[in-house]
């Protein structure tokens, strides 16, 4: 095991890494920001380094920074959260040439991932059925071509993008010639990379993912679903587990096939693999995740894994230590994500100093947070300002219980989206199980926003 | 639930509030406070608050953790709120300056990366220095960045050691400032380094 | 880590700081906050504090909840710490006033428990009464228990209507102290309750 | 189901209530005295009331007050939480009286149950092993000659007793003489009932209970047992279950047991049979209680099961809706209780305004607390702050996780316990899950306060 772990991420993340290694007994250092000066995972650990300054391509992507932070402190180990550099195959090599563990994939691995398109045919050749797509586009005639050969509507995807980010839609050849062009330069300017690609748009689908563990003996796991299916601008708001869009039968096939190709790939360590699933319950591979993902607290909460823990053991090159057998899921959990954004107008990222903050308790209810009362929200980086999370035996309580602790939850001093979440859950089609990824951008938000105020 | 965006008449009233509190409830407040042996009051008028805290144990200690590795002690901004608490850390270091020091500015060239800190070989108390030159490097991952100095002064004491881990930001060199009366006794304050004192 | 004792050089520096608080800090603390739109401004003086705050939105709601079975609004006192709800809950009560009782203390007859107020059936807007006479009821399971006057005084506006729930300590019936004058137009402010109104 | 609850009831446990309800879907209205007026739970409710001043005889333990609170409120039940009047037969005859659900054991149940003196007798018939006691005592000469028979040490015991309340130990005749007036006098002032019986004492015994759910039909569950070993004069501070003191078998046959035994014995809703076990694993019946226990959060965190839902349900007249194999306990769960007092001033209780004030998060923590920034403490009532459950799939990682819930728990402005329970996690007896009743007192706390303040 390590003996100490540079956490080079913030937020309600750093603070997550914390505590899972305080409860393996390793030492960790809390790498921050000068932004995140008096963020609560600085406070709170035994130590913490300042890396740079707030603009993230000086302190939280920036490779040198944090690893001479990780070797002056004494870290054997740094572990990337979500976000920032932890998909990054470069840094993950950087990281293992000066002799550090990387806490995700290897960079062979990571490499091996990196480009959806080609990781979409990787796991085709394994077995995974996958969204009808194109080849990499040479140009707007190569475009126009794929985009009739596949059928519209399609999404334009930037190879290097992620979480959604950089996608358009495009429901014919006009709109295609159109936006092609700044499709490819925006994704230039946002990921480095103009490489694009087509894919068939699904519509009316739902957002369902597997999550797995593999370690370095060959041990998988999978551990169920989730289904991420509340949606705003392909941003995830609200996750949960099981999903209420497929039976048990296809829970486990979709679970299984899923393990049993990203480890014949050749995977290694966490990883989420992203479905659509239309409303026959086919499902179709999309894209894989290679690091924790801000929804894994559900995933915890119905298997009782901790799943940082086994993160890290997993890169100190442990045996997983669980069978499959062993992973039993229980009842339903649900997340709600927490956001300083108001949802009234065009959900614009808000900033604030917070002022009275409680969290709900009971049984079933989880707040990870790094919000404290007199905390003020830098707005160098994203709106996560926590994620609520409940569990219960069934859904139907899971979803009472929610609303009951997001009445509870008061944050001062910024506008959040809480009441949306409880109107999102007082409505009939959440209810009934049947939201689709673009439900919240073709109704609106505005009566949920109206509901919400009632 | 927006904000409401303050109008012009709500800043008059604000105003008029503000007066009102300064010359009629803060010396009672203060006055009370001293008296109650009491943690903190807190009076009202018309909307506004006045608030009135003594010194908790968590006083003293740092907000931000020491460099590289130091232990710290926890939950420093999150008991006095993080505004709070950076002023706290700039009582801190304030108060470990020495006494002659007080009145001015404090002057530090600092990190501009973490890594490890090397000084100039010639860097001595009491060398002038003009802003911009190059004081020490601190060496990322084998590549030396330079450390500057911020105005023109004269070098006072060093923060740190040479070879010593430093993190981004931190302050390394004491700047101080030519002295205005050319007083022999008073240009290098700092003198706990070994060096030579350079007359500026 | 007990909580050291104050000691009497402890009294002494903690005047000292309160004195220079008032004196250096808190006229520029006003200032700074009245120019610059923040909601709450927080200086610091050798381990003392002053804060100034602005009323958040959460202002106008009652701290407690209204009696029996009405709706209040979550969160009162958490959201300003209990001390600041209770007098945010009395500038509401005084807020909700005739302006002619706005500088006198406001003075009622409280309910002695939870149940259903009777009033005494002769009860009349203006009615002259002791200290201790009963002037309603209060059905608890079917024991009536008293309302008493709690001072010498003129009955004034009923606050609930007879057959109402109330809860403990609910303030029932105002009692106004007799004028020092023998204005007639100023012996009942309060006329909203039906009643005839005998003279003082 | 009920319309609307009143919870006659302070702190954190009418906090407790008013979620069960809301996860119900029921409405709720807090009952406070006037001291409790900014507290949580009528801060939060949508409904609160007063029912009297501070003093406890007239606002908590008001009969009529209650009941008329409920009344004017349109509530049909009183759940009555812990303490108080939770185990008052008259009060819960009076509440059926007026029409109102008492959320409890029906009165002819608890005055079956008053008694302890009668109830160990009952449960011996029905097969339970009970502590050699005495019947009540007549008079001293009497007390001495049972003292003799039983042999000493014994515990001197106001039937009216509860939770330590009001016990005596005697080692011999001459301690017997001189404690026998007092105890008979403070149990008279105390509960108003001089009544006293003599029990052997056991020394080096660890206390286990079973929680119990019985409904009106006969349907009955046991959910496992809690060892509350760790005390301090007689209150309980620490509590986990699984208990490490008896094996699976042991455990097994010890809920069977107690849940064969209450059911013919005519016990109904929830309730908790106390017993002391010996060394060998005998374990001795000592009494039960007919109410949701404070500790009740960490058999729901094994279980699964909202037990104050449940409890809510049964008064209701409701099936128990489970079997008991539909029950079962995963992993490990402890509870510390937060406490106002001063373990380095012989736990002084005390007082305090809250300050800072920060609960932890992440996987398997759970916050029941009544706290907030700025709440003051009020002095009348019990020192209980909060209580802090940690759950794991083992004990070691369960003890690991509690650890650093309680390092990241912030309570400013009042002297807690919260260093006490760290350094009794650091303690090698606590490691090895072989702490008895008595350790805390015969060792004193001086060396886990020492410990503590490393």
């Amino acid at each position: 095991m390590f003996n100490k772990v540079l956490i080079a991420n913030r937020g309600e993340i750093a603070v997550r890494i914390l505590r899972a290694c305080r409860t393996l007994g390793i030492g960790a250092v809390v790498a921050y920001s000068e932004a995140d000066r008096d963020s609560l995972a600085a406070q709170i650990a035994d130590e913490a380094i300042c890396i740079g300054p707030a603009d993230a391509r000086r302190s939280y992507l920036c490779a040198p920074a944090l690893i001479s932070a990780a070797m002056v402190t004494g870290c054997d180990a740094i572990h990337p959260g979500y976000g920032f550099l932890s998909e990054d195959e470069g840094f993950a090599d950087v990281v293992r040439a000066h002799d550090l563990a990387f806490i995700g994939p290897s960079a062979e691995v990571l490499e091996r991932f990196a480009s959806k398109e080609a990781t979409r045919r990787l796991l085709a050749a394994h077995g995974l059925r996958t969204v009808p797509g194109s080849a990499m586009l040479r140009d707007e005639a190569h475009a126009l071509a794929e985009a009739e050969r596949i059928g519209y509507p399609v999404l334009i995807k930037p190879s290097g993008g992620g979480g959604g980010k950089g996608m358009r839609l495009v429901r014919n050849a006009q709109e295609l010639e159109s936006t092609f062009k700044v499709s490819r330069s925006e994704a230039k300017a946002a990921f480095g990379d103009d490489s694009l690609y087509l894919e068939k748009f699904l519509e009316e689908n739902r957002h369902i993912e597997i999550q797995v563990a593999v370690d370095r003996f060959g041990n998988a796991v999978h551990m169920f679903e989730r289904d991420c299916s509340v949606q705003r601008r392909h941003q995830k708001i609200i996750e949960e587990t099981p999903t209420p869009a497929l039976n048990e039968a296809q829970r486990l096939d979709l679970a299984e096939c899923a393990l049993k190709a990203v480890t014949a790939a050749g995977y290694e360590n966490l990883g989420t693999l992203e479905f659509l699933v239309d409303n026959k319950g086919d499902a179709y591979f999309i894209e894989i995740n290679c690091r924790i993902q801000v929804e894994h607290a559900i995933t915890e909460m119905v298997t009782g894994i901790d799943m940082v823990a086994l993160q890290i053991k997993i890169a100190a090159g442990e045996p997983l230590g669980i069978a499959q057998s062993d992973i039993v899921a229980t009842g339903h959990a649900i997340e709600f994500r927490i956001l300083a954004e108001d949802p009234a107008k065009d959900f614009r990222p808000q900033a604030g100093l917070v002022g009275a903050y409680l969290t709900p308790g009971g049984p079933g209810v989880r707040m990870d947070s790094h919000l404290y009362p007199g905390y003020e929200i830098p707005t160098y980086y994203d709106s996560l300002l926590g994620k609520l999370c409940v569990w219960a035996p069934d859904r139907a309580t899971a979803i009472a219980r929610g609303d009951a602790a997001l009445r509870e939850l008061l944050v001062d001093g910024v506008t959040t989206n809480i009441e949306l979440h409880r109107a999102i859950l007082a409505n009939q089609v959440f209810l009934d199980g049947k939201v689709t990824t673009s439900l919240l951008d073709r109704v609106g938000s505005a009566p949920f926003v109206a509901a919400g105020s009632r | 639930m927006p904000a409401r965006e303050q109008d012009a008449a709500q800043v008059k009233r604000d105003h008029a509030a503000i007066s009102s509190l300064a010359d009629e409830l803060l010396p009672a407040l203060i006055a009370k406070l001293a008296a109650s042996g009491l943690g903190e009051i807190e009076v009202r008028e018309g909307g506004w608050k006045a608030r009135l805290r003594k010194p908790a144990t968590v006083e003293a200690r740092p907000a931000a953790k020491p460099a590289a590795g130091a232990q710290g002690s926890a939950h420093g901004a999150v008991r006095g709120g993080a505004a709070l608490a950076r002023a706290e850390e700039r009582d801190r270091r304030g108060a470990s300056d020495e006494a002659t020091a007080d009145a001015e500015p404090r002057i530090a060239a600092k990190s501009p990366a973490v890594g490890i800190y090397n000084p100039r070989k010639d860097l001595a108390v009491g060398m002038k220095v003009r802003s911009g030159d190059r004081i020490a490097t601190v060496n990322v991952l084998g590549v030396n960045e330079d450390v500057v100095a911020p105005v023109d002064g004269v070098i006072g004491s060093s923060l740190v050691e040479a070879g010593e881990a430093v993190e981004y930001g931190q302050e390394l060199v004491r700047i101080e400032l030519p002295e205005p009366v050319a007083d022999p006794s008073a240009t290098a304050p700092g003198r706990e380094t070994a060096g030579t004192a350079g007359k500026a």
